[in-house]
């Protein structure tokens, strides 16, 4: 518990975790540099520094924000659309074994059926500026799936029975019981598939190459042998990436916090 | 380079005649195959032709032709050579072909100045990307003409994308050089001016032709479907005529063109201006389309039946023939 | 096969009811009861003893539904609504300790709620327990049980289950947590599992009854 | 507890539950045949019948075994490897912060840069052939550590102290603590980076086209418009993915067992 | 600001030493010890009581090294090796009985296992616990309780802490577990912290010490 006293050396400490988490990536950046030196093919492999500057470059033009946009619109309503339909079905998977069996070779098939083949069959129903959308929920709906329904069964059947005799039940139980004991899978689940999500959106952009989004600049820096353009883009790819993975962590942080902390 | 035929005039006057007009969908594939249509496409967004209800659409990957061909989504497509057989061979004769649009685009291409001739590339290892398709079938049909057998006198490297073949010839430690298609050897050589033409792989398959072989080397064809040619001939033949304007437009004004391929994003306007004249761009019709292109697929087939779609399609794959 | 688990409203004493006829009950190999009959009268305490694996806690989980008997039935009135103190304590250890008590009753509206915090606040005090906002995970054991009798007395329940709800607390707590909770149990059925014959006293005219041997009896 | 007489009921259990399943997976293959016949395109669009049949045709032949062997031969060391890096990561993750802060953009990394830009960088090493192996082991690395990890920081703080107290420590400390409460985590690990490996291998075979593997005859497939080929091959990767988690669950579920009722 | 955790070896008395001096403990907002000093006496049994809530758990972690104190010192002999009853049983819930009891001795090879095992099952039997493959959490409450007492005292330990060990037993299982645990821990420190007074019974002249205030005193 943080006492008033306490405040300062907090502050202190959250200061150190950043230096430290800039420290460790600096380390990598070194790291690349001198690689990128030891390889010395800018063709294939471009420096921290001139990637950078090259993205510092980007970052001033309109189309670079409207692009992340525009990518991280479809992505997002994809990945939130698994993580809303992966929570509700694990839910139903728990309750009901029908649902759970139903949904096995589903979602097994979504894990393994590789893109090449499921392309020509989302293709046949939405356009391909869509087509992220649909391999960014495909992705993430499998591993919330998993992780949530995993979750659920690992709850502790000691609590359960507790909310069976005092008739807690429904979203009560929910609430009181299953956040608490499903968030840690669950928010492990949030992280992984984000990550997922994005790259693999990503990655059916680079396949339909709608306007305005990362992939299509990504296909175009690749065949333009743009090197300095290629690393430009990934680099914003994983800053989008890393940004948001903290921003879910943060806010799932403090929401479970202020919901402990209730009275 | 245009070997339109002399059917032109009378597709002209025919939409004139009935004067119904009709939606005319295309699709073609962003590269080669969508350079000629440019002009056409202009004129049609500039409101001046009205004969028929035309609309264009350039998509990136030919998976997404597949489906619209399949739904019925489009009419009229821009494919590569072998895709069409196939798609004639597994829609039963859904579709038809009623021009080459795109002969040999196809360069070997070094760092350095070793290789002159097809014997020249003994010994040496070829990255390639376009396995399955009209890559794999035409170096492979050259090398034999030239007596090398692939895997014992060279080795080609199949890679699944251009850009990686150009990579692997940056980093190759042994001789290499590489296949690769226009428009994508000028970009290359804008980005690596050490990147030099060693072969055209068009006028290599034309070197080896002998007694009556009569085939050429084509990448890209454009297909109806033959629903819609039935209904709508007066259609087809409108649609014919003006794509054959507009490949001897693209043909006699290249920097024009070039800026109409940019701005419609197909290649960047700089890279089109080099890259048009190499590109072979045609609009070849009726006998004379039947004729170059049923000894291509009859070459292909030789090699690979699959790459066809299992069989060397009938006459009726070819439109006005 | 198979004992019926609950019937509802059954002939053994209106609504309230709560009895066991001939049940037997086993673990795998363990036999834990062998034809065990009783009939808890409502609205009266019943203390339930026994040497520790005798069953109690078995019995207990038969009554609230928790377990099925193998042979024979349990019976459970329509109108029990229960409330039950396990042999752990089974608090959500994330919650303050009010947000624990406050859990049987599900969401309650503002003013509903700002009524039953205070009373939960009045009761903590009664207990000696620490009225602030620390997860109950940061409570000491005794503290803990006084929290897991807290959420059992003070829910909307006609029926109390306690499975040794005293133990791990000095005498001076006891007698506080039972001066509050002594009177609110009075009008409620109350099934009370204890190794300490001494928690008798706490109640008027209490029921004994011995759990031993697989069977269940009033001494 | 399993007790002699149980014996036969369970074994019933047993095959009603693989009846079950088996009636899930017909669902799904009625529904996929009248949407086959729905649709009636079959180019795009093949019905498990005709499916089934190609696959059957495609089984007795040895390029059929020898390329799923292949494919299973690389990813699965991409995989393991994975598997196991990816638990020692964690392991000394959970350790050291300097090692999790140093991780933590590599993993990020991994987890967001897209196969487009990565390729370039592995070709650079690797030969193509051994593409699918890196892309697995990059596909998984990042599932099994962030979900071990997760698990050992959920591990139950009092255990730990009672380990503390009693000096048990190291492997015994693993084995007779972490073992079990890192191991839903781990579960999930495992079969959700499985699947995803599986298939991003196969799609890295896509990419760099070795011979004799599941990911050339895909592409094969679809080069040619050979939908019912590449539906057969689509199956097949779907059934090897499902045998082997079911594989891996079931190893996993008997080592527990065993693990749990030494005396 | 800050005490020492533990220092080894110290003056208070050879090896096994366990003291504590001037000691200050809070959690937040709340003050466990104030200045609160002891000696322990090695080999010898100490009883600890207390108000549930007074710290005594937290004396008992403070000398296990589990918390460091805000100010002040815990000593602890170089030699002691501790062994420890939680206040909750801290148990392995998936493994069985006997390997619960065995975990303190971490990897046994067959032949010592053999022996143990032998032991434990003769452990077992003496203080009522059923002797069979069952993994702990399918155990009564008042079986756990002894499984962790065992664990305890088969613990290859000097010095023994044990917290409200014999709450949820009755009297008889009680005698019985003392019987047998009585003589193994006769040689050892021993730290028994409880709310009943009759267990000073168990010991033969204890030192008895109340936890109250913040400060920790003989009487
Ligand atoms: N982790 C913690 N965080 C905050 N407060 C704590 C924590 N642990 C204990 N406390 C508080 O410190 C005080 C002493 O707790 P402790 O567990 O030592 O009591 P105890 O004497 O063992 O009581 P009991 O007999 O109930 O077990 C209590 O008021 C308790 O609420
Ligand atoms: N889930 C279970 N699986 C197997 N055996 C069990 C299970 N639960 C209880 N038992 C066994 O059943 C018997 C009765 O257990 P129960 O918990 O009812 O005893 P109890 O009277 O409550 O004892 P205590 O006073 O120790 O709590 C014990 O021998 C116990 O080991
Ligand atoms: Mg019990
Ligand atoms: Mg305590």
């Amino acid at each position: 518990m943080a006492r008033a006293g306490e405040r300062g050396t907090e502050k202190d400490g959250r200061l150190r975790t950043w230096a430290a988490r800039l420290a460790c990536v600096a380390f990598w950046l070194v790291v690349w540099e001198f690689g990128a030196r030891a390889i010395d093919a800018r063709i294939i492999l471009v420096g921290p520094l001139e990637v950078l500057a090259r993205l510092a470059e980007l970052a001033t033009t309109g189309e670079f924000w409207a692009s992340v946009g525009v990518s991280l619109g479809r992505i997002g309503v994809g990945f939130l659309a698994a993580v809303v339909a992966g929570t509700a079905l694990a839910a139903l998977a728990s309750r009901a074994t029908v649902v759970r069996e139903l949904l096995a070779p589903v979602m097994g098939a979504m894990k393994a059926v590789p893109v090449a083949s499921f392309v020509i069959l989302v293709l046949l129903w939405v356009s391909s500026s869509y087509l992220s959308m649909v391999i960014a929920l495909v992705m993430a709906l499998p591993v919330v799936y998993a992780n949530v329904l995993e979750g659920i069964s690992q709850t502790d059947p000691k609590l359960l029975e507790m909310c069976d005799v005092f008739g807690v039940r429904g979203w009560d139980r929910v609430r009181l019981v299953y956040a608490s004991e499903v968030l840690p899978y669950f928010r492990v689940a949030v992280t992984l598939a984000l990550g997922l999500s994005w790259k693999a959106g990503i990655a059916a952009e680079v396949i339909g190459l709608p306007d305005f989004t990362i992939g299509e600049h990504l296909y175009d820096a690749k065949v333009y042998l743009d090197t300095p353009d290629l690393f430009a883009w990934t680099v914003a790819i994983v800053a989008v990436s890393v940004a948001l993975e903290a921003l879910v962590k943060r806010v799932m942080g403090r929401l479970m916090e202020r919901w402990e902390a209730r009275p | 380079a245009c070997g339109t035929t002399a059917q032109e005039p009378a597709a002209e006057e025919e939409p004139a005649a009935d004067a119904e007009p009709v939606a005319v969908r295309t699709a073609a594939l962003k590269g080669p195959t969508a350079m000629g249509l440019v002009r056409f496409m202009s004129e049609v967004d500039a409101g001046n032709l009205a004969d028929n209800d035309y609309t264009f659409e350039i998509y990136a990957a030919p998976d997404e032709i597949t489906p619209l061909i399949a739904k019925e989504g489009v009419d009229i497509a821009a494919v590569p050579a072998n895709l069409a057989a196939t798609l004639y061979n597994k829609t039963e004769g859904g579709v038809r072909v009623i021009a080459i649009n795109t002969l040999g685009v196809l360069y070997i291409c070094e760092l350095g100045d070793t290789v002159r001739s097809v014997e020249d590339l003994r010994g040496k290892t070829i990255y390639a990307s376009g396995k399955g398709s009209t890559p794999e079938y035409g170096l492979q049909y050259v090398l034999e003409k030239n007596g090398l057998t692939v895997g014992e006198d060279v080795t080609i490297e199949w890679k699944s994308e251009h850009a990686e073949c150009v990579q692997a010839l940056a980093t190759a430690e042994g001789e290499a050089v590489a296949m690769l298609p226009q428009p994508f050897v000028t970009t290359a050589q804008a980005q690596n001016d050490k990147i030099r033409v060693a072969l055209d792989l068009t006028e290599e398959w034309d070197r080896v032709q002998t007694g009556d072989e009569t085939s050429s080397m084509i990448t890209g064809v454009a297909v109806v479907r033959s629903a819609f040619a039935d209904e709508n001939p007066a259609a087809v033949d409108a649609f014919l005529a003006h794509y054959a304007e507009s490949v001897d437009f693209v043909n006699e004004n290249v920097a024009d063109a070039a800026q109409l391929v940019g701005d419609y994003d197909i290649v960047p306007a700089h890279v089109a201006e080099k890259a048009l004249p190499e590109c072979n761009i045609v609009c070849v019709t009726g006998e004379d389309m039947k004729e170059r292109l049923s000894g291509y697929l009859a070459v292909l087939a030789d090699q690979n039946a699959e790459a066809v779609g299992g069989a060397v399609p009938g006459d009726d794959f070819y439109y006005g023939a | 096969m198979g004992g019926t688990a609950v019937s509802a409203g059954s002939q053994t004493g209106g609504d309230l009811a709560l009895a066991l006829r001939d049940v037997e009950k086993d673990y795998g190999a363990v036999r834990v009861l062998e034809g065990a009959s009783a009939n808890f009268e409502p609205l009266r305490p019943h203390v339930i003893m026994g040497p520790s694996g005798a069953g109690k806690t078995t019995l207990l989980r038969l009554l609230a539904g928790l377990e099925r008997p193998d042979a024979g039935e349990v019976m459970r009135g329509a109108d029990v609504r229960l409330g039950m103190t396990f042999q752990e304590d089974r608090l959500c250890e994330n919650l303050t300790a009010t947000a624990n008590i406050r859990l049987p009753h599900g969401y309650l509206p503002d003013e509903l709620l700002e009524r039953f915090l205070a009373e939960e606040r009045a009761a903590m005090e009664a207990c000696g327990l620490p009225v602030d906002a620390r997860p109950v995970r940061e409570l000491s054991g005794g503290q803990r049980r006084r929290v897991a009798i807290l959420r059992c007395v003070l829910a909307d329940a006609n029926t109390l289950l306690f499975d040794e709800p005293l133990k791990g607390m000095d005498e001076k707590t006891v007698d506080a947590v039972m001066a509050f909770v002594g009177p609110l149990v009075a009008e409620r059925t109350v099934l009370w599992a204890t190794h300490d014959e001494r928690e008798l006293a706490f109640f008027e005219n209490p029921v004994l009854w011995r759990v031993e041997d697989g069977h269940v009896s009033t001494c």
